[in-house]
């Protein structure tokens, strides 16, 4: 999915703009949105990845919202996908809370210790294995243009770095829109600026994580 | 946590959304709202930066811990009772005199949740995604750390499941610092890789 | 410069909206804005090119403006960098008009003579020469990445191609920003929409016309 | 052409801003009203695609005019009148029962001002940019045109300083037909590549 997300080396965004003494949330609403996210996640919940998702929303209103409005709305387009609540849904019920409704309490323990749970150190990952190319190996990255959900970002397609470390197999991004459940090997693969921006006359290195399938050796 | 402190004041369309949407799954029972009170209270008051600066001070500290940091990030933050979503695989690299590291996620904001937090919002920006591949010299000047020309510099752009971790070099002067005063120096953009420790007047032996 | 501008092969935009019996201009002052642009021009005014201008828009505003709201902007734009007027004179202007003012009539026969003249057939060009390559030739697009206005699109970076047809010499898009004028030899290339996006299963042509200093030999 | 015929109606901010501009620009001296009068005329009255139309019909009859248009769209449209600005380079592409040819500006919204006048809107639009050079079977599917598979397309995208026009084929069942009636059937879709031209009932003899 080539979409506006796939923002790595576009131009004309501005500065970076830090903010001194940031919270964690600035607004209520920030929280609850990640918290019911983290929720539902940790509860195996009517939703699915969050990346794909956003990836969906139009370029135009994707630039105009914050991250926790992407959020908000891509938790309300998984939700309706799944056939939970239509946004539909989500309207009516705004016309209730301006009549004065109330979101209501509810105490679940079991479901706290899931999302409490969820944010302990878990046991060691699956062996690592099966790797097709060696560290030190030079590598292409082919020029990934699936229409599905992808990792692959479009400024080293096509370009050739050297795998800087082996990592261990993980589920490919494709699976969930493919339907299947498939894992493959992973790299991290080094690039010179050079080489992905040959103008720019920049000398430092770009180290990106890319999964077995998105690569070919280099000539 | 109830919303009802709220009502003095106009509520933002996001806000209303949201909580509309936690109305109606609490009603569907697809979640608790002391669940949700539960996230925020670990990410607000538990989870943030200064996990991952005390694990800094550790291998500022301790050469075996920081050994084990740099070989397996993951089990050096659960060695300290870190760890969970997006920490499951952790990786943790170290600047030295000749090379300086930064994190980014140039295709949405991937962050190592458990040591350092929810990323701030300047991380999650489009200007820095984009731009901090490209032109990191540009950036950290922005930032006010001016590198000199033979650093090396490493842009890690977390595109798969290991979230980064940056090791800042522990700066001179601070030999008389415990590992709590140690972690005093590691802010959150040093561990991002976009500041380097500093030792004020006033820590300074 | 990798602007928001450069969507050739981005998705999640949705579905084309054609409008029946669409008119020239739907509201006046998409006339005017388009009108003083060709005046300017056609009377060597204070304004550069247009496509320049409209690239460095802020991604957000871009994506968010209509095509003349962007000419209106990038007017502005390039009126303030030559110091013909500040934005805040805009302002000012439109305080003027709320409270009644007039935009003041002016005629000028020559400045009417000089823009339909800019309407008309031109002499024909000057004479063609001086390509590197040939047709029918595989060529290979350069990682263009200048930060100054061009026209090499990202989905053929790194691509290659072939000759279709050599096209006269033409001004860089570069020269403005440059500050210099030279020019040089054009191309059509022809890619195969399977070069250019393998796991599409696309199997049509795209020809894309590029300046010889954005293409290298291929092997 | 005053604007005082809109002062029932509250202004646009770009309304308000572009009736601010002019005026500033015609108080410098920089602009005249009529002269952008005169452009606004010609593009509304003047300039459009009716001039491509009656181009492709002339080629449809005379074979000497085809050959012309097909080597030299400049000159061929110049034979007729029809040149300026964004038509300086006019090249003409051919459809065939084999191959469809169409436009798009991928960077931009380039368009062959002289012969087609102004674009449309969806032609300056993302969507379309963005799709056409992509999934131009799909875009085209979407305007209603369905193409046999065996047909080659041929996307011309306009990056550079060319501006393309494309001359389809003549529909069976017009051999009735004269050239302004043969125009009549060239639609801006056509010449953009779109459409194909289609012969009505009332048309057909």
């Amino acid at each position: 999915m080539d979409g506006i997300h796939d923002m790595g080396g576009m131009q004309g965004f501005g500065a970076v703009a830090p903010e001194p003494g940031e919270p964690a949330f600035h607004e209520r609403w920030e929280g609850r949105v990640f918290g019911m996210s983290l929720t539902l996640w940790a509860t195996g919940g009517p939703i699915g990845g969050m990346r794909s998702q956003l990836e969906r929303i139009q370029p135009g209103r994707y630039l105009a919202s914050s991250y926790y409005e992407r959020w908000e709305h891509a938790l309300e387009e998984m939700l309706a996908e799944r056939g939970v609540l239509a946004p539909a849904d989500v309207d009516r019920r705004i016309e209730g809370l301006r009549a004065g409704g109330r979101v209501p309490e509810r105490s679940d323990p079991a479901m706290v210790e899931a999302v409490l749970a969820d944010m302990q150190p878990r046991p060691p990952a699956e062996p690592e294995g099966g790797h097709r190319f060696a560290a030190g190996q030079p590598v292409r990255v082919r020029r990934i243009s699936t229409a599905v959900h992808n990792r692959c970002p479009r400024y080293v397609r096509g370009v050739s770095g050297v795998v800087e470390r082996l990592l261990a197999p993980d589920w490919l991004p494709e699976n969930e829109d493919l339907g299947e459940q498939r894992r493959a090997p992973c790299y991290t693969v080094s690039f010179a600026a050079s080489d992905l921006w040959p103008d720019d006359g920049a000398d430092h290195t770009v180290l990106v994580d890319l999964w077995e399938t998105y690569l070919e050796e280099a000539g | 946590m109830s919303e009802g402190h709220h009502h003095a004041r106009e509520k933002s369309p996001s806000e209303l959304r949201t909580m509309a949407l936690e109305a109606l799954l609490v009603e569907r029972g697809l979640i608790s709202t002391d669940a949700v009170d539960a996230v925020v209270e670990q990410f607000q008051n538990e989870i943030g930066p200064r996990r991952g600066a005390r694990m800094v001070a550790r291998a500022w500290v301790d050469p075996a811990y920081r050994e084990r940091l740099l070989a397996d990030g993951t089990a050096a933050a659960a060695e300290m009772g870190y760890g969970g979503a997006e920490g499951e695989r952790l990786v943790c690299v170290a600047n030295t005199p000749d090379t300086h590291n930064a994190i980014v996620c140039t295709l949405c904001s991937c962050y190592p949740w458990p040591v350092l937090g929810v990323p701030p919002v300047w991380y999650k920006s489009p200007p820095y995604r984009a731009r901090m591949v490209r032109e990191p010299r540009v950036v950290l000047r922005e930032f006010g750390l001016e590198l000199p020309e033979a650093t090396a510099i490493r842009i890690w752009d977390s595109s798969a499941e290991v979230r980064y971790i940056v090791l800042p070099m522990r700066p001179d002067g601070t030999e008389h610092l415990d590992e709590e005063g140690l972690a005093d120096l590691v802010t959150r953009d040093c561990m991002v890789g976009v500041a380097v420790p500093q030792v004020t007047e006033g820590v300074a032996a």
